[in-house]
């Protein structure tokens, strides 16, 4: 396969902060020159020769293999090229994304995605916990793009969500889109407890009824709405279970919340 | 002449009419002294530390210079505990800037619970003087808070409430809480719904705040009440009271919210005080400021424009609750050194195979397994001058010490340790 | 240089229309059946034969099968046409607020290609604030649409549809021997001309009788009747009427091109003229103001080569 | 050690001083006359072609105090955006809209700031205020203490308390806070909060004690003058950032009766209701007033555009304004029976059209008002915009060409709703020295500071003399602290520590058996606890010396 390619051997002692490592950044650099990158790991500097065989060219493609889970930030704000991440991916991976697509062939730490604006990730296997959130202490999660889980992700998925599009093939944690402002999550697997919790607006598409629902969301009735029908068509292309679900015919039990917070989130439920 | 009062530093309401003695055995805390303050004191004026090195009693300056050697060996120093009065503090952060430490509270997942509603909605607050003459409908969450804050219901809840007029104070207990903690003749309205279900009732209380058609049987049926308990008459009447009140305060301790994503029912709380708000005055009074939380969040976050947890690794400084929690560090294996400052309380100090840990720690402290080093504090306010943050964030308090003692404070031994270590190379 | 042209018989004069360049937008309109997409379509484009009254010129484009239309149901695909980006917001907010929403079932979708689009218009984004604070906005496929919430459901509509650069005023006009050729030649026409892309025939059935001319006696009139082809003239008036020819209908045609225009003309005169004299349609002519005026001259004898 | 500043162009207004050649000593943190023949001079430093002036001294910036902290803390994501990493003797830490402590004193100083007044300090919340403060190394700092909206001052007006009771009770607050000045926001509105009152105007009663704002400044207004506090009263007026407000601002001189007042970040408080969208300058109305007000002395409160977080005590208003909140959060506190606060995030668009027009009022006003030693130099600092963008708004009054250029971008109906376009002042240097070192010194009563005179101490700032004044003033070329060289070209090279300036009038003692009493019943802490020694400022101050000015009786 072409492109560049960093295959780890080295763990580090302490996290490491990998956002250096985007294909627009090293695409036309030497080997050698890409080898003499630092990354910030605590209180020192690691070499990127010294912590991954380095081999390939470097293009718009960048595959880093042999993931410890003890790098994070990889492909934080970037705007172009690929990367392609094999193993455990550390945490806050894609934060802030601008438009890259980054593959993720194994499971992804917290924080996935957070703050996306543009851009796609996939991930083959789970995800942790706040994947299409934001970082803390700020108002807004993922704002744009498109987070595909196949696996599972862990609570808080899609908290504060404002924009975009969160795809999840397993099951949600606890507050699946706790606090969304706005976006579309479908979940074709189960969602635990208290999904949609203060949610103010957005849509949240359940292939599953839901362990609960909660008291401050009503129900809207069955619903066969254009808008989701549209939406449902739009994933055609994200895998055969996203086609099956476009095909259902007869819409969905929407439920309206939370109205704890302004109540016009949706639950499409499936029945 | 009249008695010289002292100011309590083992919880957040710094009661400052304690009148504090040597007796025989340790120190006499009389006055207005709470249980929990008469046994601190107490076990204080009992004890007669030395500095140890692996348990062994050591010199001050053997100690020093062995601690001073193990933070100069380590690469990534954690400092934690942070049980600690203003003076510590100040000390303590340009320790840390200077070792390139990740620096967390030992309570700080709790208060987090608030600074994440405060960052990520913001919030409506009063203080404890604002409870006491003005609140008429008192909302408590909880009952941790009878235990953490012994004197609140005497000092803040029993003075009647000048400013509201004649109706006098109602309450309302959220969660299973103690009634008997408050007068007997108070009038006052139970919803005991089990802690974990409080984002639920939070979430519920805030939409029929803001006049939202939800459903008593449905909200009901979520928090595990039954038709025939009266659950929904009184979720009724308690928003009554809510919309009613002229001055109302929602009373939390968040450390008494222990279930995951606390922080979201505080948010759904927090909410209900912004719409509350739009007609009436409501008020949240979230109660803190035991083990020196406010305090060492605030002089962190006024030096670094920070708070905490923070990481001040590679010269710069960071804050993430995420990666920079303590335990989490510790528990990945990433710390090579702990440095625990603790002058004011005796929460028992992480140990972590193959961590060394120096201790800065109250005179009256054991340990399970002895830490590499320990170096005996004064407490503030004890055996030292100290400044600590009230529970409700705004007032800080002048520590007088009770008595002359001989032991340095934690400012002052962690200078000296400063003072030890090779001249900063950056 | 009078070479002749002749289609079925019928002489075809060597002149050409005139037309000018406008700004157009695409709107496809669906519903749950053609007969709901086919009445918003229809009072959509109403009362919009001439810019210079009506704001726009607009018509119905095709009907879309559910293999045609973004959401998979039966539809409709109209064309607006304006002088300018800002009339056609308004005409755009207008028709799609009192004539598709207002429509049972409808949805109503931008219909230019990215890639050719000139101007943004609001569609969706104008008329969202109908939800009162409850309307939904969506972003599907990288578009934005708005929900409204509506008495039969809710209402879909892309945020905006785009404008292109078009062309108004092509035209040609029959010259026949009495009304009843005139109006049969028309009809043979249109129907010609119905199924083409691109184009639409503003005025009712698509057939103009009131041609006119720049100018008129009364200073606050800007055009007038078109004189010199008033059969009830001849004799009053210096005529353009041949002998013989009674009656005169024009078909003016809008739309997003050149090559469509010129397709449509042709398509509409061939039909028109099909049974020659015979039929009673006894010339062609175009429309224009010497040339001065518009930049798109659709020469009759080349549109026929 | 005897230091020579040799052969700069002196502008020193307090001593008459305009761009004279001369030679300044300094000697154990002092200026001190030439010496004699012979005297070893340690060290020169070559001024000649620059300029020399006093340290720059801001009278109004909230620096410290419990709602700045708050504001740090809800805008992590600023900070993060504003790193400042360790740098030579600078500790890391962070700017943002709500900079940190350390970035603050290292920010002033580098800027040849070398002492500022937090202007809101609440009295229960004073010992965390002198800790912030004493966080801000290198700059000087005082504090006004909050009064007027408290509930001891409000039912003694209403109880008809003699004014000597309440001078004392004045006299006693900044004793027992020690603070610079008083202040008073939203007079007694913030207390009509608490009571669920929405707005109270100059001649409105407050819903409980029944007294008017206007009863609340003429009280203070005479407290200060009788105890001879040398900073007029501080006033943040009524009805903050409301369409009309001009109306109370007028009030608001008028209640002072001709006694001294300060009319605090005058820009918020300066707004007409003409026009279509019923907000419109009223710039040159309020102007007209001051100038015909020699008991009046104003701040602006300049905005400026972009991202900032407003701090305020003002809890009624700043509930008001909380819709407005961007990013949307926001936090309000009842505080103590003292007073409140809130802090909202703003961020000030030059497209839209009330901020576009907020910026010209606070220009008009500058312009406007014609004597520069009444009208001070601050965006409210973080309120309007961060202090570090002075060298930008110095270059505002200095270059009209420039001001109507960037007049020119904004908000087109900026330009057409106010005077600002023909407006032709443009400030010399002697006039922003005036009002940003000489004029404040001299209305906070400091002998020794916003001067170059014998005597005092040694704040000097040198400037490289540059065309473009926002250069000039961004980054001096030596910035000298109580005789230190603390910065050049921007660079901080020596971290001090600054001194407290305080005030402390005479009173009678007698004050404290009724405060006591009033402590006991409502207080939730002593009368003892509540009051900060000299001794412990100076540890919570962390100041090497207490700086007490000198109080007049002129009552």
């Amino acid at each position: 396969m072409s492109g560049l390619r960093l295959s780890l051997r080295a763990r580090p002692p302490a996290r490491v902060d990998g956002s250096a490592l985007l294909p627009e950044k090293l695409q036309g650099q030497t080997l050698d020159a890409i080898r003499r990158i630092a990354l910030p790991g605590w209180n020192e500097f690691h070499e990127v020769g010294e912590l991954f065989e380095v081999s390939g060219e470097a293009t718009d493609r960048l595959q880093i293999d042999q993931l410890d889970g003890s790098f994070d930030r990889l492909g934080a704000l970037a705007t172009a090229g690929t990367l392609v991440l094999r193993g455990q991916a550390g945490d806050l991976v894609g934060e802030g994304l601008r438009g890259a697509s980054i593959e993720i062939e194994g499971a992804a730490g917290d924080y996935l995605g957070c703050g996306m604006r543009r851009g796609r990730i996939e991930v083959r296997g789970n995800a942790g916990h706040f994947a299409g959130s934001g970082r803390a202490g700020e108002l807004q999660g993922m704002s744009g793009g498109t987070l595909l889980v196949r696996g599972d992700v862990g609570d808080r998925a899609a908290d504060r969500m404002r924009r975009g599009l969160l795809l999840v093939e397993g099951d949600a944690g606890d507050y699946l889109a706790s606090r969304m402002l706005a976006g579309t999550v479908v979940l074709l697997g189960r969602a635990a407890g208290n999904a949609g919790y203060l949610m103010r607006r957005g849509t949240v598409v359940l292939d599953q009824r839901p362990a609960q629902m909660l008291p401050t969301f009503n129900a809207n009735g069955r619903q066969d709405l254009l808008a989701i029908q549209l939406l449902l068509r739009s994933l055609g292309g994200e895998g055969p279970r996203f086609s099956r679900l476009a095909a259902r015919a007869g819409g969905f039990e929407r439920w309206l919340g939370d109205l704890a917070a302004s109540g016009q989130g949706e639950l499409l439920v499936s029945f | 002449m009249p008695p010289s009062f002292a100011t309590c530093p083992f919880c957040g309401l710094l009661c400052d009419d304690l009148v504090v003695t040597p007796g025989p055995a340790g120190l006499l805390a009389a006055g207005g002294a709470c249980e929990r303050a008469r046994v601190e004191f107490s076990a204080l004026g009992a004890a007669s530390p030395s500095p140890r090195v692996r348990g062994r009693a050591a010199g001050l300056d053997e100690a020093l210079d062995e601690a001073a050697r193990l933070l100069g060996a380590a690469r990534r120093p954690a400092i934690g505990g942070l049980d600690v009065d203003v003076g510590a503090m100040r000390a303590i952060l340009p320790l840390a800037q200077r070792l390139g430490a990740v620096i967390d509270h030992s309570g700080s997942f709790a208060k987090y619970r608030n600074l994440h509603v405060v960052q990520e909605s913001g919030l409506i607050t009063t203080t404890f003087a604002e409870v006491r003459n003005r609140a008429d409908v008192v909302v408590l969450v909880g009952d941790g808070w009878t235990k953490r804050f012994p004197r609140f219901v005497e000092r803040m809840l029993v003075p009647a409430p000048v400013f509201a007029g004649d109706g006098g104070r109602r309450f309302v207990l959220l969660n299973p809480a103690d009634r008997s903690a408050l007068p007997a003749d108070a009038e006052c309205l139970e919803l005991a719904v089990p802690m974990a279900e409080l984002p639920v009732l939070a979430g519920t209380l805030a939409a029929l705040a803001a006049g939202r058609p939800v459903s008593l049987d449905r909200a009901v049926t979520a928090l595990g009440g039954s038709a025939s308990d009266g659950l929904a008459e009184r979720l009724a009447r308690c928003v009554d009271w809510l919309r009613e009140a002229r001055y109302g305060v929602l009373v939390w301790s968040a450390a008494d919210l222990e279930f995951p994503h606390a922080e979201l029912a505080v948010q759904a709380l927090a909410r209900m005080l912004r719409v509350l708000n739009e007609k009436t005055r409501f008020a949240g009074l979230p109660l803190a400021g035991v083990d020196g939380d406010l305090t060492a969040n605030a002089v962190q976050t006024w030096r670094a424009g920070l708070p905490l947890p923070a990481s001040y690794a590679n010269g710069t400084v960071d804050f993430d609750p995420h990666r920079h929690a303590l335990p989490g560090r510790l528990a990945r294996g990433e710390c090579d050194l702990l440095l625990w400052v603790s002058n004011l309380g005796t929460k028992p100090v992480p140990v972590v195979d193959g961590v060394p840990t120096i201790v800065l720690g109250r005179a009256d402290r054991t340990f399970d397994a002895a830490p590499d080093v320990y170096l005996p504090v004064a407490t503030p306010g004890v055996d030292a001058p100290g400044h600590l943050l009230r529970g409700d964030k705004v007032i800080t308090l002048f520590l007088k010490p009770v008595r002359s003692g001989s032991l340095p404070t934690a400012a002052a031994m962690i200078e000296a340790l400063a003072a030890r270590l090779e001249p900063a190379t950056c | 240089m009078a070479e002749s042209l002749t289609v079925s018989g019928v002489p075809v004069e060597n002149t050409f229309a005139e037309a000018f360049g406008m700004r157009a937008t695409r709107i496809v309109i669906t519903a749950d059946s053609l007969r709901w997409a086919r009445a918003a379509a229809v009072a959509a484009t109403g009362f919009a034969t001439s810019v210079i009254a009506c704001g726009c010129e607009a018509g119905i484009e095709q009907e879309l099968d559910t293999s045609q239309t973004p959401d998979g149901r039966p539809g409709v695909s109209i064309l607006i046409f304006g002088m300018s980006a800002k009339d056609l917001q308004k005409q755009v907010e207008r028709r799609v607020g009192q004539c598709i929403l207002t429509c049972p079932t409808t949805a109503a979708f931008g219909g230019i290609a990215r890639d050719a689009a000139k101007e943004w218009l609001a569609m969706g984004g104008a008329l969202r604030y109908f939800g009162d604070g409850y309307q939904i906005s969506k972003l599907v496929g990288g578009k934005r649409y708005w929900r409204l919430p509506v008495m039969d459901g809710e209402f879909l509509c892309e945020e905006r549809t785009a404008t292109m650069k078009a062309i108004g005023g092509g035209n040609f006009l029959i010259l026949a021997r009495d009304r009843a050729s005139a109006v049969a030649a028309t009809e043979r026409a249109v129907e010609a001309m119905t199924p083409l892309w691109n184009v639409i025939l503003p005025f009712p059935g698509g057939v103009v009788r009131s041609g006119s001319k720049v100018g008129s006696r009364y200073r606050a009139l800007i055009a007038s009747t078109n004189d010199a082809y008033c059969p009830t003239l001849v004799g009053l008036v210096k005529t353009a009427l041949p002998a013989g020819v009674n009656a005169v209908l024009e078909i003016v045609i809008d739309g997003l091109d050149v090559p469509s225009i010129a397709l449509a003309m042709r398509e509409g005169i061939r039909a028109a003229c099909e049974g020659g004299e015979d039929a009673g349609v006894f010339g062609i002519t175009a429309g224009n103001y010497g040339g001065k005026l518009g930049p798109h001259h659709f020469r009759l004898h080349e549109v026929l080569a | 050690m005897l230091t020579r500043i040799a052969g700069g162009r002196v502008i020193d207004p307090a001593n008459g001083v305009n761009d004279v050649i001369r030679d300044l000593y300094v000697r154990d943190g002092v200026i001190v006359d030439a010496p004699r023949d012979g005297e070893r001079i340690d060290r020169t430093i070559d001024a000649a072609g620059m300029i020399v002036m006093a340290g720059a001294i801001d009278l109004h910036t909230h620096i410290g105090g419990g709602k700045v902290n708050i504001a740090r803390a809800l805008l992590p994501e600023f900070d993060r955006l504003d790193p400042m990493p360790a740098h030579g003797v600078c500790e890391p830490c962070t700017g943002g809209a709500a900079p940190s402590t350390l970035a603050t004193g290292y920010r002033y100083a580098a800027m040849g700031y070398t002492a500022c007044f937090e202007p809101a300090m609440l009295p229960v919340n004073a010992r965390q205020a002198h800790m912030e403060m004493g966080d801000t190394p290198i700059v000087d700092k005082g504090a006004y203490a909050l009064l007027g909206n408290d509930d001891f001052f409000l039912q003694l007006l209403a109880s008809g308390a003699e004014q000597r009771e309440i001078d004392d009770y004045v006299a006693w607050t900044l004793h027992a806070t020690q603070a610079a000045g008083i202040k008073v926001v939203n007079a007694g509105g913030i207390s009509a909060f608490k009571f669920n009152a929405r707005s109270l105007d100059v001649d409105g009663e407050h819903p409980h004690y029944r007294v008017t704002p206007r009863q609340v400044l003429g009280a203070l207004t005479r407290a200060i003058d009788g105890l001879g506090v040398p900073h007029p009263l501080h006033v943040h007026g009524s009805n903050l950032g409301v369409p009309g407000n001009a109306d109370s601002t007028l009030a608001t001189i008028d209640a002072a009766e001709g006694r001294r007042i300060h009319l605090t970040h005058l820009q918020f408080h300066s707004y007409g209701t003409e026009g279509d969208r019923k907000f419109s300058s009223a710039a040159q109305r309020i102007a007209e007033k001051v100038n015909a007000s020699p008991n009046v002395s104003v701040d602006v409160g300049q905005i400026l555009f972009g991202q900032t977080v407003t701090c305020s005590g003002d809890s009624m208003m700043q509930h008001r304004n909380a819709r407005h909140a961007r990013p949307a959060k926001w936090v309000v506190m009842d505080i103590e029976c003292d007073a409140g606060c809130g802090v909202v995030p703003f961020r000030y668009r030059d497209r839209d059209f009330v901020n576009a027009l907020q910026w010209a009022i606070g220009l008009e006003l500058f312009l406007l008002v014609r004597d520069p030693w009444r009208v001070f130099l601050t965006t409210d600092h973080p309120n309007g915009g961060p202090f570090w963008s002075y060298p930008h708004l110095i270059k505002l009054l200095m270059d009209r060409s420039f001001r109507n250029e960037v007049l020119s971008r904004l908000h087109p109906e900026a330009a057409t709703s106010s005077t600002l376009a023909s407006l032709e002042r443009e400030y010399s240097l002697y006039e922003i020295a005036i009002m940003t070192r000489a004029a404040p010194a001299r209305i906070l009563g400091l002998a020794d500071r916003g001067h170059l005179g014998p005597g005092a101490a040694a704040d000097i700032v040198v400037y490289e003399p540059h065309s473009d004044p926002e250069v000039q003033f961004t980054a001096p070329r030596y910035v000298f602290k109580d005789g230190t060289v603390v910065a050049e070209r921007g660079e901080i090279k020596a971290v001090t520590a600054g001194s407290i300036h305080v005030v402390k009038p005479e009173f009678d003692r007698g004050i404290e058996r009724k405060l006591d009493d009033w402590f006991r019943r409502h207080h939730t802490q002593s009368l003892a606890s509540f009051k900060i020694s000299d001794e412990e400022v100076c540890v919570c101050g962390r100041a090497p010396k207490l700086v007490t000015h000198a109080c007049t009786h002129r009552g």
